[in-house]
Order: structure tokens, then C-alpha cells, then sequence
């Protein structure tokens, strides 16, 4: 049986648990991928950018996109001509983090702060500004440290070397993971509604992989279904295919209690809101465009940029979607909740 | 006294009959000789080690200094186990990894220095091409190469290719550099012996400068592999689905600092092996040298 | 090519006094213009074929200059030099060089430096190895045939040089103060080993030395020369029986010679 | 013939008196002098440079590459420009940055190989302490320093600090190795030389050791001031608020490779400032060895 | 301490006959047991004061070891070596020494190296420095004072070496072989030299040679080694009349004492 890698840019950099919400099917056990003929491997990159760079080359068949920095790459660059098929992260995954202690209670104390992001082409940075240029501080002085991840990182905020970090919540939950101790700063209110991240592909694969694509995006989808309903067995699961995610230091017990603590709320991003009225796996909207372009306007300093992008619908699809969705989801639910590991 | 007495007295093997002061210099107090004086120093050395080992375990112990930052001793060694135990295709483990290390250090250094060389011959064969390009070859090496890594990586993925290529980068110039002056050093007397005796220019190549340059390209090839384990380790730092620079992050990342030291400690023994092989080799090819003549490498 | 060359060949006798080497207002200007260095000024003699000539001169008078231009190392602006009735241009299989400092390969055994011509000029290894074998032996080396260069003292060196310089059995040697490494008792037996090998071969043998009791016991003739720009002096034949022993040296004829030479190097001169 | 004209034989300047035969080997055959040569090689070597460059620019427009993959010539200089053309404390500018870098090259770089040197001229002077710490000096050179880059920014944070630390790291094992070996090196002819004179330990090293050793330092440092270019780049790689290798992630960031490309430039020009001065430096120090004596460094 | 040393000094005619180095079965071991190299045995002689003795012997037969036990650089086990009454322990300030090579610092220039002694003794750097250009004169490197040693030819280093060791004005000159690096011409005036310093200011001179008419024609005495172990085989005492020149060389007690130390040195003696 012929199966399709398909790679995808892990702006991480590192494996981490949390991907059980992709990675889960990947399992034998659970087989979401491979019996659609594909497979994913992730390929570990240091920033977003890094990401859309390999995407154009052809090192990985997909990845994430982040608006703030997608669309003002796109204009730059008519021949980054990729297309958001799949939004994988319906609800917004950003998260402020200060030490406890610290005087920053809203997004708007951030304004001339020190920023830890994790790397200089992280989402952080352009996620910084968003916000900000939302309450109108459009010339934000902030000076933007990279800091990593996991353990550096925590050892930055901790030993306030940054005043606040700005990250997905996968990085931030790293950093706790290791230790340290974090409050969460409420991100701003317009851009706390919208989706944080889609998948993106070449246009020319979309035409040419559609069977592949929509084989992955379900696998994704079931495998997001599945850990959503069943934490514990997707991390299990998750671990059993990237053993070297699986933390040397302390018990797996422990291990798994901390991750089930952090991601008892942060599951849910990766699933549709209750209130959304379009309840299918992946599906975006032309509105929520609308707004990423305007936003990424505003954190870009480029009031053109929506001239410059053209028709907003060429951006996103939804035409794999319906195929994508096209499976049992409560089979799935309930094949998580009986799941022995 | 007889002929063979006089005769016994110049054959009898002298360390360097050229300069018999030389040995003796050093003698002056006549230390008396201990029984096995190297062992005793090397025991000695070895109780350091236990020591200072031993006192870094206490002072984190004692001190209660956080383990992501300051492993104890133990730590790396638990995890220098751990990642040691484990099948060489297991994700987690060194073996795996440090295969793939392994394998781009050892494509990119002989691909590297290997072009190097050969370019290196060519050039210096050639004293017009020399002197044109000379100051490009200047100018270049000294561009850091480890700047461009991300560049590279971008270009060439995330996969082995990049990291060969960077290797290759490192490692080129220095072989470069040093076989084109080791070409320059060539005593010309021994270019005149064998134009004496009207050998041709392959001849020449063969029996004399060849094999005069052969020191400086030691040199060049030991700066080489110092620098191709760097290479490896940036080039896995910026961007790689595996190999022990993308453990270390790996485990940055999990705050297992004492599992990053013991990484650390593999890519050294990978270091120290590739040294010492090629020690091995310059000593056998270069046998007719003294043996002090300079064995020395730094990494970085 | 003749291997077996410790034996006597019939050269000697018969060509004896024909003009082999000729040299006519030979000058050589190092550099050019006026910055250069005229090193040989007009220089012009002959060179008899078997005969054994010595060059003496002052440090820097171009007396290696010759040399090289003798054995075709090195060009010449102005003159002629003529060997066997050919103008010399490039290297000759039939010579022999020995040259300053010894310039053995340091990476070869003594055996394969000797055996370096055999090697270049394409010689049935095993004759040439028994050859050198017999060189070895000659140059008092046996038993350091498999030492390397630096594990011998300078004196050997310069020995294994020689043995070198005679294994293709030229007809013509070219010696650069071959001895200076030597010892004086060394230097003496050296002195007469050679005379051995020319008397017996027949070859035509140009040597420099520094030594002018050297110079006037080994040479039919003497080429004296002054300092820079370096010129032929004087040509002084010396008229002593062969073979020579060190009884020479007591010869009036010997002290005459000396003496005359050592002369003209008055007090400061050859300071180095 | 005069005394006076023998004398002159001797005193008239020659290259090397000892060895006359090697000036003059090459010269055959004589080639005819031109004009200038050395400046006619240098028109062909600059008309090289613009005929690559110009090729570079043209291959990227007529193929039509993508500017972020291989940018053109001209983004590269446009890139520099704009760079140069900045305040001393424009963020965006190369003056800040490399103002950054260059200061945390030329503390790391003093401050390492000053240790280096130190505890070099120290622990050869002890024997005992030297065969003891000998074999750790050798396993601890062979660690790749840039791999605990990232460990030390955990451990000194993200300003100037930690990126002076890791050029130490970097920058002492050269010194300290090169200078042991130096001080082994010492021929015992110079020492005996000053003990026959009845010198003191203390002129001993004065007027013997020290000097003796000091082409071996200067390899070291040499090899020292390549390492400090790299540790700094790499250690801004890890983590940095400021310096050129910041500015090369945040362009990579900004698919702006004709600018990182640019800043890559301005790295060379400052490796290349700092290996021209250690040489201005060492040939005033080493001003009595010829002027070929190896005078080569290579950077990572 | 005298630093116008090149005038004459009072010593020689009163202090003559002391037996002033006394050396009592001296034996030298390198290194421990049966792996050690026995360089020296049993020498058992005297040296008066002010006296020219000159010592030859077989490469590696313990000349330069003998020497450096002399000048206190090197211990000996079995034995007593007295210096003026006193056992030899360590260096002393009123010994020359000029090495086998000859050992300049190339960092410093001709002049720098001569005046190393006075640095090191604390000598008045004025004076010094004066003492430093007459020496340079005497052996003929005026010129070559602010030159480095690799920029002057083996034989003129030698002879700064030489320099060097006087400036100081040693009571005691110990030479290892100082005229090796020499061509034959100058090393015989060199010889003449050194007779003339030696004559002048009363110092007491050892000097190593390889050339046995060097011997003869410096020293008072000759003293004969064996090889390895070294012995003292013989003293030959040199009756030639002070100051000798080369003419001396054709008397016929010079001819004897070569003769006779020659013959040991027979045949395949001292290749090196
Ligand atoms: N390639 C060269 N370029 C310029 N000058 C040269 C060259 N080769 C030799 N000379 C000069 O030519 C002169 C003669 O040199 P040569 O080596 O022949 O002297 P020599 O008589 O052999 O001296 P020595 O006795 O010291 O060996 C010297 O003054 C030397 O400086
Ligand atoms: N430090 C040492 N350790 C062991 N053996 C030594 C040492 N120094 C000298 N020897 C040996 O002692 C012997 C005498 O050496 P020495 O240098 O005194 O000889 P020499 O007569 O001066 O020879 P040459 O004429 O070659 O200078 C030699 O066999 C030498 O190998
Ligand atoms: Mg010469
Ligand atoms: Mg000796």
C-alpha cells in the first residue's frame, strides 16, 4: 500500500504532547491516517516564517498560518500563493503570560514593555502588535526578545529578564510544564474572537492532491474528536509515537497530571465554539478573513494591504471541507471514551 | 680500540644524534625514578576527576540549586543511561540521533575537505589562477559561516543535505587554506633534486610536493573536524527533524538540562573519536615526522 | 644504461683531452635592469672530459650559480656553455648533482632517497636497489639503510647525498661543497673515497669546496674566483701524482698551491 | 683583489645567507618582468569579482529566482546601504548591532584568551599540575562549546553576558592549548643558555620561555579570533535582544535574504578588522621570524 | 668584576701551575639501572690555571657531558670535580660558555644576544654595551649589530656565540666545538684569534674540537677520549712555542701529535 507522507512545519521546533490532537491517529491503534492512504511527519522549524519559506521551497506539503504574518507575506510576494483549507484552532490560542507578581493586568499594559516571544519570526510578535493597534497604541515601542522555549524561556520570565511573554498557547503550557509558575493576561476583546490558526497548502497541491488532502485533514479531524473526548489515552497515544516527547525527569504519573491539569481548558480550542453556527471540522468564514486582513492591516502599518491581497476569498477554501467531514464524529467519541490504553 | 668499538659508538640509536645536548638539558636535578611514575600521575588525575565530580554533586545537593539549571552529576549520568539504553532507531535515544550526526559530520567533513584539497592542488599548481583568487578565498573565510546556516537550511530543508552543506562549508575553507600555503612552503630545493634529475611535472607533483604539503593539510584537516561537529550542531539548531542538536532543544524544551549535558557528552566523545582517527592517520602517513610536530586541535 | 659502475669503464684514456665542458663569456644577471644582480661575469674555460675540476671562491662569488647553470637548473642570459659540443639548455639524464644541503626527502628511508633517480629515471628496481646497496656501503651507511633522514647526523646525510648523486652512474658530477657537513677526519676519507670513484669511472667531476687544501688534493684544476660579480680568476693546474694519499699534504708542490691560493684570500677575506 | 671588495662579498644584504640555492631555484625560466605584475594581477582579480557578481545578478533576473531564496546582488547592496545609513542607535541599523556584536567579539575574545594565556603560563610552569590537568584540558576542548550555548543564555540571560561567556568558552581552549604546547616546546638549549649565566627562575621565563612561546600563543590566538566571530554569532542564534546575529534572524524573519545576506557582509568585515590587527599585532611581536612563518587563520 | 677584559690580566705568570680544575674518578650515569647509559667513566686529570686544554674524541664518547658538568649544568653521581678547591655544584658567574650550536636568541638582535650576560649578571648596561661592540669587532660582525641571527649565515652566528660568552669577562671559557659552523679559512683565523684573547687575558680555556690539527694547534694539552663509555685515554702534552701560527703546522712535533692521536682514530674511527 502506496502511503503519502505528508510534511508538515512544526514552528515548535520541538515535539510536545499537546499534537495529540493530531498526532493520535497517527497510532496503530487508532490508524486515522494510513487507511486514507497519507501520513504526517512533522518537520521541526524555529519560526513561522521559517515555515512559510519551506512551504514555497517544497520542504513540508503543509503548515500552519498565522494571518498576522501570512498575508502581509503574501503581498509582499505574489509567488507565495498558498490557500487556508483547513482552520484547525476555531477558537484563539494566544495567550499572554506574566510572573504572578507581576504589575501587567491588561493587554494594553504590554504598551513599552520588554517582550519575550520565542523566536524572532514568531506569531508573538505580529500577535503583540495586533492587540495593541486594537486599542489604538499604533506605535507600540516594545522591545521584542527572543527567548525560546520550555525551560529557557521560563527562566526569562522568571528571572524578569522579559516583563511579559506573548505565545500560543503550546509554548506557554511548555513553560509551566517545567515549573514555573505563570498568570494569564486576557487577550484583547475583538481579537479574542477569532480563530487563531488554519492549515495551509500550495494552490497548486489543492488542485493536484485533493484525495491526499482531505484523507489528512479527516485524520486531523478525527484525531482532534478523539483527544478532545479522551485526554489521557491521546497523550498515551502521542507519546507512543514520539517517545522522545515524553519528559525524562519525572514519573509518566506525574507527567501525565501536569499535562491533564494544562490542557483541561486549552482542549478546547481545537474545537468549534458551541455558539458557531457553522459546526463543521475546519470550515472558515469570508467575515473572519475580512477581519485577519484588516487586522494584519493595522499590526503591518499597511492600510494597503487589502488592495494588495485582492479578492479576500482567494485566501482561504472551504472546498475540502464537506469531504473532511464526512465520517461518524459520535463513533469516534465513543470509541475515545472506551479506549483501554 | 678497535674499528667496530669506534663504529659501535655512532650506530648505537641516539634520540637525535644531531643535537645530543638537546636531550640532556632537562636532567638537571636527576630526579630518582619512581616505579611507575605515568601510572601514579594518572591515578592522581582520576582522583581529581571523583573529586570535582563529587563536590559539583554535593554543592547542588547542599545548595538546593534548581536541576533544569544546574544539573547534579547524577542527572547526567541517569540520562547519559537512558539515552544510551534504548534501540538504534528508537526516537528518544542517542543512538539514533547520534547516527544521524554522525553521518552528517562524516559526509560533510571528507565531502568538504575533500574539495578542499583538491581544489587546493589545482590552485596552487596554477600560480596565476593563485594570485586571482586568492584574496576572494581571504575575503570568504572570513565570512562567519555559521551565519548563513539559516540561509542554507531554508534553501536545502530540513534533512541531512543542509547540514552536509554546512559542514562542507566549514570545513572546506580551512583545507583549503592550508594545502594552498602548504604548496607555497615546498622547499624548492627539493623541486630542484628532481628537475636535476629531469622528472616530469607529475613527477614532481608526486615525489615531492605532494607529500612536502602533507603536513599543512593535516593541520587543515584537524581544524576541518573540529569545525564539522560545530556545523552539525548549528546546522541542527536552526532547523532538523533529528540528530543531537535537535535532542538538546528537545530536552531545553522539557527543562531536562542534565539530559542536554549528556547529549553534550556524546557529541564530545563523537569529537574526541574523530580526532583521534585522525591522528592515527596523520601518525601513519606522517610517520617520518617527530611526533610532538604539533598534534594539536582545538573544536569549537 | 651502464648499473654496474664501481667497475672502471673505458672513458679515461681516450677522450681524455677533448674540450667536454666549454664555457664562453658566460654572464648571469639575477633580476633585471638595474636592480638586478650580476652574479657570473664573463666567465670562459674548459672542462676536459674525465678530468676532476675544484672551484674556490668567496662566500656569494656565484660559484653555485655555475654549478646550476652547469647542470641545467638555472638559465643564462649571455655566453654559451657547451657540453660535448651541445649547448646546454634543461636537465641531462647523465648528470649527477650534488647539491649544497643534502635535500634528502625526509619522509623516505636512506635506501629510497638513493633510490630516488632510479625511480624518476625509470631503472629495473631491483638492479638499482643492489646498486645502492653497494653506494650505502661505499658512504660507510650499512645498517642505516631503513633509518629516516632526521634519525641521522648531518655528516651522514650529506653522505647518502652522494650515494644518491651516483646511483644512475652519470658521467658528469656536479658537487656542492659535498663535505661541509663532515668532520675533518670524515672529510678526509671522503676526500679520498672519491678520488677512488673517479679514478676507477672515469667521470668528469666538478666540485666546490671552501677547503682550499681540499680544493688542491682533489682537483686536476683549481678555478679560483673573485667576490661578486663573480669571475674566473686564475686556473691553477695542480701537478701531483696520482693516487693521492695524505702524504700529500707535505709535498712542496701541495704548499705551493696552498699557499698561493690562501694569498689572494688574504686576512678578512672569506669571513663566511 | 682588495680586502676591502672580500669584505663587501660578505656584508651585501642577502635573503638568506645560509641557504643562497633556495632564492634561486625558481627562477628558471627566467620569465620577462612586466610593468607592474602585481598590479595587473590585481585588475584581473577586481574584474573577476564584477564579472561573478554581475553574473549572480543577471542569473537571478533572467531565471527569475525568488528574491528570498537567492537575492539578487543589488537587494544585498541595497540592503548593506540602507543598513550603514542609520544612527548609532537606530534599532533597525547595522551600527547598533554590530556596535553589540563587536563588543561582546572584543570582551570575549580579551577575556578568554587572556584566562587562557594565564592559566597556560601557569600550569607549564608546574609540571606536576600540567600532567595532572592535562587529560581534562584535552577531553574539555573536545566539548563543542556551541552546544551548551543555550544552557549558558538559561543560565546568564539574554543581554551581553552570556554571549561573552560563550566567546570565552570559545576562545580559551585555543589559547590555553597553543600556549602549553608553546612552553613545552621551549628548546632546553635557551634555558640551559640562561642557567649557565646563573639567571633566576623568573629571567629564565623573562628573556627565554615567554618569547619562545610566543608563536605558539599567537597560533592560538589567531585561531582564538575566528572562534570569537562564531561564538558571538551562535550565542545571538540562541538568544539576544541586540547584535548582528539577532538582525539576521529577524530579516530571515522578514524574508528579507538580501539583508541577511547584507549583515553576513558586515560579519566579514569585522572578522576580517579583527584577524588584520592580531596580525599587525604579531608581526611587530614576532617581527624577528620571516614573514611567511604561517600567518594563516581560518573562521567557522 | 673587569670589564676591560681585552687588556691583559695579571694572572697567568703567577697561578700557572695550580692545579686549578681537579677531577676525581668522575662517572656519569643517564637515567637509573640497567636501562641507563654509562656516558662517563673514571676520568681522573687536572687543569692549571690559565692553561689551553683542547679534548677529542669519537662522536657520543661524553665530550659536550663532560663539559656541561664543567660549567655546572649538569650533576654527577660518582666522583668529586673541584673548581679552585671547591666541589662544582650549580652555575657560576665567572664561566663562559660557548655552546655546540649556538644557541642566539633570534628575537633579539647580534648585539641584544651579546649582551645577554650583562642583563642577566646585572652588569652596567653603558659599559656593557661598549665591551659588546669591541667583542663584535674581534670577530669581525661590525655592521651585523643590529641584524637578527637568521638573517647572518651559520659561521657568523657562531662567532656572535663566541662574543657572547666573553662579554662578561669569565675567568673560565668552556667551548663546545665553537668553530664547527666555520669554513676552513676562517676557522684558522679564528684559531688565532682565540690563541691572541687567550694569551692576552689568562683565562683558562677547555675547548672541544673534531679537527685534531685544531687541537694540536691550540692546546697546551690534548686530552683523548674513548668512546662511549667515555674515558680520558690519553693527555698529550703539545710543546710547540707561543704564539703559534700556521706555519707551526709544518713543524714536525705538530706532525707527530696529529699523527699519533690520528692513528687511534683509525680508519673507520669517527664518521661522525
Ligand atoms: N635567485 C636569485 N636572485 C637574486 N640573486 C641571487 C639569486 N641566486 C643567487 N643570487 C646572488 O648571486 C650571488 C651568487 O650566489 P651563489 O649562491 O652562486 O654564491 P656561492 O658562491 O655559491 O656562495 P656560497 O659559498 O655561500 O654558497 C649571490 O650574491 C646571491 O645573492
Ligand atoms: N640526557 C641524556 N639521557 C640519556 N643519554 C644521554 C643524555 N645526554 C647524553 N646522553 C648520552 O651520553 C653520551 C655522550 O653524549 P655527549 O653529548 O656528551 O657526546 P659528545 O662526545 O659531545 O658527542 P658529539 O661529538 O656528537 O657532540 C651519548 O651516548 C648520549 O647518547
Ligand atoms: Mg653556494
Ligand atoms: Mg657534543
Amino acid at each position: 500500500q502506496n502511503v503519502r507522507i505528508m510534511r508538515v512545519a512544526n514552528t515548535a521546533a520541538v515535539n510536545d504532547p499537546q499534537q495529540c490532537f493530531v498526532t493520535a491517529g497517527q497510532s496503530p491503534r487508532l490508524n486515522f491516517y494510513k487507511s486514507g492512504g497519507v501520513d504526517v511527519e512533522y518537520v521541526n522549524m524555529s519560526s513561522m516564517t521559517q515555515a512559510l519559506q519551506s512551504l514555497r521551497a517544497g520542504h513540508v506539503e503543509f503548515g500552519p498560518a498565522v494571518p498576522g504574518i501570512l498575508l502581509p507575506a503574501m503581498a509582499k510576494d505574489p509567488s507565495l500563493d498558498l490557500v487556508s483549507v483547513y482552520k484547525w484552532l476555531p477558537r484563539n490560542a494566544n495567550t499572554i503570560v506574566v510572573k504572578p507578581g507581576s504589575p501587567i493586568k491588561t493587554a494594553a499594559d504590554l504598551a513599552g514593555k520588554r517582550i519575550g516571544v520565542r523566536s524572532q519570526g514568531d506569531a508573538g510578535v505580529v500577535i503583540t502588535k495586533t492587540m495593541l493597534a486594537e486599542l489604538g497604541l499604533k506605535d507600540d515601542k516594545c522591545e521584542y526578545i527572543a527567548i525560546g522555549d520550555g525551560a529557557p524561556a521560563g527562566a526569562a520570565i522568571d528571572n524578569e529578564r522579559v516583563d511579559a511573554m506573548v505565545a500560543f498557547d503550546t509554548a506557554t503550557a511548555r513553560i509551566e510544564l517545567v515549573g514555573t509558575k505563570l498568570r494569564y493576561v486576557p487577550l484583547t476583546p475583538k481579537f479574542a474572537q477569532l480563530g487563531s490558526g488554519w492549515m495551509c497548502v500550495p494552490r497548486k497541491m489543492l488542485k493536484d492532491e485533493r484525495k491526499n488532502l482531505v484523507a489528512l485533514f479527516r485524520g486531523i479531524a478525527k484525531s482532534t474528536i478523539f483527544s478532545n473526548a479522551n485526554l489521557d489515552a491521546g497523550i498515551d497515544l502521542h507519546w507512543s509515537v514520539y517517545p522522545e516527547s515524553k519528559p525524562k525527569g519525572r514519573t509518566e504519573e506525574e507527567a501525565r497530571k501536569e499535562l491533564a491539569f494544562i490542557l483541561k481548558d486549552r482542549k478546547n480550542s481545537w474545537m468549534r465554539r458551541p455558539d458557531d453556527p457553522d459546526q463543521r471540522m475546519g470550515a472558515s468564514s469570508l467575515a473572519e478573513w475580512k477581519a485577519n486582513i484588516e487586522m494584519a492591516a493595522e499590526s503591518s502599518k499597511n492600510p494597503k494591504l487589502a488592495e494588495e491581497l485582492g479578492d479576500p476569498n482567494r485566501l482561504f477554501s472551504n472546498e475540502l471541507i464537506d469531504e473532511i467531514n464526512a465520517f461518524d464524529k459520535q463513533a469516534i467519541v465513543e470509541m475515545a471514551k472506551s479506549f483501554k490504553g | 680500540m678497535t674499528t667496530a668499538t669506534m663504529m659501535n659508538a655512532e650506530s648505537a640509536p641516539q634520540p637525535d644524534i644531531r643535537k645530543p645536548s638537546a636531550a640532556v638539558s632537562t636532567a638537571t636535578p636527576q630526579r630518582p625514578r619512581r616505579a611507575n611514575p605515568l601510572a601514579s600521575t594518572r591515578v592522581q588525575s582520576i582522583l581529581l576527576l571523583f573529586t570535582l565530580l563529587g563536590s559539583w554533586e554535593a554543592a547542588v545537593r547542599v545548595f538546593k540549586l534548581p536541576r533544569h539549571l544546574v544539573p547534579p552529576v547524577s542527572d547526567i549520568a541517569v540520562a547519559l543511561w537512558r539515552g544510551l539504553a534504548t534501540g538504534p532507531m528508537a526516537k528518544d535515544g542517542f543512538w539514533y540521533h547520534g547516527g544521524v550526526t554522525l553521518a552528517e559530520i562524516l559526509l560533510g567533513f571528507v565531502i568538504g575537505s575533500g574539495i578542499g584539497l583538491a581544489i587546493g592542488i589545482i590552485v596552487s599548481q596554477m600560480p596565476k589562477v593563485e594570485a586571482l583568487v586568492e584574496p576572494y578565498v581571504a575575503a570568504l573565510q572570513s565570512v562567519p559561516k555559521v551565519a548563513v546556516a539559516p540561509i542554507i537550511v531554508v534553501w536545502l530543508g530540513f534533512g541531512i543535505s543542509s547540514k552536509v552543506v554546512i559542514i562542507c562549508l566549514l570545513t572546506f575553507f580551512p583545507v583549503l587554506v592550508t594545502s594552498i600555503a602548504g604548496f607555497k612552503a615546498v622547499d624548492p630545493d627539493r623541486i630542484d633534486l628532481l628537475r636535476s634529475l629531469s622528472a616530469t611535472p607529475w613527477q614532481i607533483f608526486r615525489k615531492a610536493k605532494f607529500p612536502s604539503a602533507l603536513p599543512y593539510v593535516f593541520a587543515g584537516l584537524n581544524m576541518a573536524a573540529a569545525f564539522s561537529v560545530v556545523g552539525a550542531v548549528v546546522g541542527e539548531f536552526v532547523g532538523a527533524q533529528a540528530g543531537l542538536g535537535v535532542l538538546i532543544l528537545q530536552m531545553e524544551a522539557q527543562a531536562d538540562t542534565g539530559g542536554s549535558f549528556a547529549v553534550c557528552v556524546v557529541l564530545s566523545v563523537i569529537g574526541i573519536a574523530l580526532t583521534s582517527m585522525l591522528r592515527r592517520v596523520q601518525r601513519r602517513v606522517l610517520h617520518w615526522m617527530p611526533a610532538d610536530a604539533s598534534q594539536r586541535t582545538v573544536n569549537a | 644504461m651502464n648499473t654496474t659502475l664501481l667497475e672502471p669503464s673505458p672513458a679515461r684514456s681516450a677522450a681524455g683531452k677533448s674540450d667536454y665542458i666549454r664555457i664562453e663569456g658566460l654572464s648571469k644577471n639575477f633580476g633585471a635592469g638595474n636592480d638586478g644582480v650580476l652574479a657570473l661575469k664573463q666567465i670562459d674555460c674548459t672542462i676536459q672530459q674525465g678530468s676532476f675540476v675544484t672551484i674556490v671562491g668567496p662566500s656569494g662569488c656565484g660559484k653555485s650559480t655555475l654549478l646550476r647553470i652547469l647542470a641545467g637548473l638555472l638559465d643564462y642570459n649571455v655566453g654559451n656553455v657547451m657540453l660535448d659540443g651541445q649547448p646546454i639548455h634543461g636537465t641531462r639524464r647523465d648528470v649527477g648533482v650534488v647539491f649544497q644541503s643534502s635535500i634528502l626527502l625526509p619522509w623516505r628511508t636512506i635506501l629510497d632517497n638513493v633510490m630516488l633517480p632510479a625511480e624518476v629515471l625509470g631503472i629495473d628496481r631491483k638492479q638499482a636497489r643492489e646498486r645502492a646497496m653497494q653506494l650505502l656501503q661505499m658512504v660507510r651507511l650499512e645498517g642505516f639503510e631503513h633509518k629516516l633522514p632526521r634519525q641521522l647526523s648531518g655528516g651522514m646525510q650529506q653522505r647518502a647525498s652522494i650515494a644518491r648523486a651516483l646511483l644512475h652512474d652519470p658521467k658528469i658530477l656536479l658537487m656542492d661543497e659535498p663535505f661541509g657537513a663532515l668532520d675533518a677526519m670524515t672529510r678526509e676519507r671522503m676526500n679520498i673515497e672519491l678520488q677512488r670513484i673517479w679514478m676507477e669511472s672515469g667521470k668528469t667531476v666538478v666540485l666546490i669546496t671552501h677547503s682550499i687544501p681540499e680544493a688542491v688534493f682533489l682537483g686536476d684544476k683549481v678555478f679560483v674566483m673573485s667576490p661578486r660579480p663573480g669571475t674566473l680568476e686564475r686556473v691553477l693546474p695542480i701537478d701531483l701524482p696520482r693516487p693521492r694519499t695524505m702524504e700529500v699534504m707535505s709535498h712542496p708542490t701541495f704548499a705551493a698551491a696552498t699557499a698561493s691560493i690562501r694569498e689572494r684570500f688574504s686576512h678578512a677575506a672569506s669571513f663566511d
